[in-house]
């Protein structure tokens, strides 16, 4: 398993790919996220599993992100996604809503590797005439009327994520965070920061293989210290709400957003490079 | 003195205990809801054995798989109460987290509808929940629908809202009739207050009752072990709400 | 969570029930399973997630079987399940032959609360022609024809396993059996031997809680040291090949299974509540 | 003194290294399959790069959630190549797991189909594996198909019999011919023996090869490193093939 770096990382992640990202509370790659900004990557195709907050407000706000599809983006306690909302206004984001139960959904559907897969609900939402990619047809397996949704599965070309750690082999832990499993098993590579690594393979512990992701699912590996910061990592470390405080306030205005940009994604490398 | 988010905790739980409703064995909370929160601690503190599932705690919840088990969960059936908020409500029960304007909210954008598209359909009790009690929010009609409040009876539906709470009354929903009744004024509102934030038509009785007050050992049981409980989850809203507890 | 013996245990399983149970090498609540034979239980419907092995043989040879739902019957390399072929050809069995990925995927439809959910393959093999609660449709998001099997929603009522530790809320672990959290899920209800309880709670642990089944599934719990004897348990202990060998050979004959059944079974529990 | 196992082992692994075939890149061996395992440990040894998944292995195997894993990677293509062996195999590649005589196999009971009714229709690659070669095994027509050989052009499928290896010999499979063509006999069989015990019908050329004895590398390996790998997974089939090592 390739062990790379950061930046290199980002040069996996090709212009127009449909990216999957994790919540704010999960496991967020914020460290891949900056370098991406770095790197000038455009047209990216963002998919929130199942929403959206702090890391894609900030690569639409940068320029990076051509559409989105998620089931909510809002920054928290910290309130709504200002760059999000701009974008929208502007009319140079394309925005896909879905509910967030759909998101699984099509990811599981992508992991089992069928075409589609069922779910309740939904019906009477105007979510439904604005995907014409969702199907309603009569369970089939009913005696009378039972309109049921069918959603398609949905294969993202890059899931990136921030994990524990790894080990040799490219498995990588990401403990009760079960729903990345699903949407590393249903991208089609997976790319992967992590605090550090394990020193043992760890698909051999009964307790951590739970947790873990095997390295069939992963392309390439680096490794980013804090990377999910300003949002937390599990037990390892809390989220950062006066940064995020901080970056609601800027991220109002485009001149506030862009000292910010300078100041956290492009001083704060040139700084670590230096 | 009593704090508005202590009565509306007050008034939920008391919603969630109405033995006229479907039994609320086990609830869940989303992360942007801490007065329905306060809520359902206040009932455990106080005894009631409801199964409270924190969908944002980052520890000890009971989803080991992330929050797609809570949606798992609540497709079988196994969620017996859920609580929706909306950026509208509209008086047959809908509610918008999408937006006004033109699709997908060109004049004002909402955060999104998150699961309620799925949850208000495959949940047996929903409480809509909403601070706000304005012309603004609750609206004749809403722009675009979320999650349905009513739905033709040939479509697989658990149940719809029970009650609506907002910042000055609590309504009741019949689904039967599709309306909203006005059950009570919290105090300082009156009938004709309520009405004049109201965009939506709704029924109201003759004479309104008012909205009671926790009683002290709510109130305590507010301030104390409910405050604990919530403040890692919740800290912004124990800070405003409990500043010198 | 209640804390009852083995015994209550088996209390809690009524007779006619369909009863899910794990593959030998995962979890067999095996003190559980002589429990159940103990108390006479009749008419039991089987399901093995996603195949079948000595405690599916013993209970059949027992009588306490009516039907079988499995994609495969074997004693590993102990060989074939003696007292299952045995009843098969007496007639007393009611056998429904499964493939190991549609069990899965039943069970999933039933997790998710969907009525059914697709999956490819199965087309062409007999399994379908004796499978009518299995449908075949044309997927509705292909251009053309593209028939494809639907499979219903399969909620056992009773998943019964062995695993590792429990704590006092009644969340278990099962480290990284997870196929045994979908069977988990998709029961009305579990039924869980462990060999010890732990002493905290097994969900507020990061390590532990990606391997744990939440309490909300289990509605019972009783400690049985060495409870999947003579099957394997994760690390903790290995297979008995030669008592699965004995099993294997005196089991091949009514007289013989009568014995290992006095002895094994029923002196064995005498022995232990003298 | 070269095992049958051996020689069996050193087979597979020339068919799967078979450049006409699809890669090979991630292999799927099952508990019931020691011979494909050491074909496949083989290979590993020798440095090809094939991720090699032994589904029943205690820990370590790539699955964090169970074989279900194995089969959603296999529902998406990722599992380029499987083993499935057959009660009763025929002329066209099915197979039957199921029995003889009436549904679900009055006469003889095997042992059910397990994964084969979806693996082979999504797995690019089959190589179909049996010891016994016998015209009990080797039927015109099997009682039941567990998996067809062949499908119809709407039926999605990803590949079907690259080859069958027997005790006896290797057979190569034509799938648009829907006909299997001998390939090589095993030391001390001939074509005469191998048509014998053989139920069904096939090609064979003029002059048939001899399967090859695996070469002294590869007998070292298999004997070396390779038992040491299996020893934990296939205790007893160690024991038998190499029990002085």
């Amino acid at each position: 398993m390739p062990l790379v770096s950061v930046e290199e990382l980002a040069d996996l992640v090709p212009d127009g790919a449909l990216v999957a990202l994790p919540p704010d509370n999960s496991l967020v790659p914020n460290a891949l996220v900056r370098a991406l900004i770095r790197a000038g990557r455009r047209a990216l195709r963002l998919l929130g599993v199942p929403v959206s907050g702090y890391a894609t407000d900030l690569l639409i706000g940068a320029g990076c992100v051509a559409a989105l599809e998620s089931s909510g983006v809002t920054l928290g306690e910290a309130g709504v996604a200002p760059r999000f909302l701009a974008a929208l206004k502007r009319g140079t984001l394309a925005m896909t809503d879905a509910t967030c139960p759909a998101i699984h959904t099509m990811l599981q559907a992508a992991e089992k590797g069928v075409p589609f897969m069922p779910l309740r609900g939904i019906l009477g939402s105007d979510l439904l005439a604005h995907r014409p990619d969702w199907k309603v047809i009569n369970n089939p397996f009913a005696p009378g009327a039972d309109p049921i949704v069918l959603l398609p599965a949905l294969a993202p070309d890059v899931a990136i994520f921030h994990a524990m750690m790894a080990d040799d082999d490219g498995n990588v832990h990401v403990g009760r965070r079960h729903e990345l499993a699903t949407v590393a098993h249903a991208a089609r590579r997976s790319l992967v920061t992590v605090e550090r690594m394990s020193p043992r393979n760890l698909l051999e512990d009964e307790h951590l293989a739970a947790g873990t992701i095997a390295a069939v699912y992963v392309e390439a590996i680096a490794i980013a210290e804090r990377g999910a910061w300003p949002l937390a990592l599990l037990d390892e470390y809390a989220v950062d709400s006066a940064h995020l405080a901080e970056y609601a306030r800027l991220a109002r205005s485009d001149a506030g957003f862009g000292a910010y940009l300078d100041r956290h994604v492009f001083e704060a490398a040139r700084r670590s490079f230096a | 003195m009593i704090q508005p988010e202590e009565r509306m905790a007050a008034a939920l739980a008391r919603l969630i205990l109405d033995p006229a409703a479907p039994p609320a064995r086990h609830v869940a909370v989303g992360a942007a809801s801490p007065i329905p929160a306060a809520a359902c601690w206040l009932l455990r503190k106080l005894g009631t054995p409801i199964r409270l599932s924190l969908l944002h705690r980052p520890r000890g919840n009971p989803f080991s798989a992330g929050t797609r088990e809570l949606f798992d969960l609540a497709g079988q059936g196994r969620i017996d109460l859920f609580f929706l908020g909306g950026g509208q409500i509209d008086g047959q029960a809908n509610i918008n987290l999408i937006g006004t304007g033109d699709w997908p909210g060109t004049a004002a954008r909402f955060p999104g509808s998150f699961g309620s598209a799925f949850m208000y359909l495959v949940t047996p009790r929903t409480i809509l929940f909403r601070e706000e009690h304005s012309p603004r929010v609750l609206v004749p009609r809403v722009d675009f629908i979320s999650a349905p409040g009513l739905s033709p009876p040939d479509v697989f539906r658990r149940g719809t809202a029970q009650a609506l709470l907002t910042g000055k009354a609590v309504f009741r929903f019949d689904a039967a009739r599709g309306r909203f009744t006005l059950a009570s004024v919290h105090p300082g509102e009156t009938a004709e207050s309520v009405r004049a934030a109201t965009g939506f038509a709704y029924d109201a009785p003759e004479t309104v009752a008012t909205t009671a007050d926790p009683d002290p050992e709510w109130l305590a049981a507010l301030r104390g072990p409910v405050r604990a409980e919530m403040l890692e989850t919740y800290p912004e809203f124990c800070r405003r709400v409990w500043p010198t507890a």
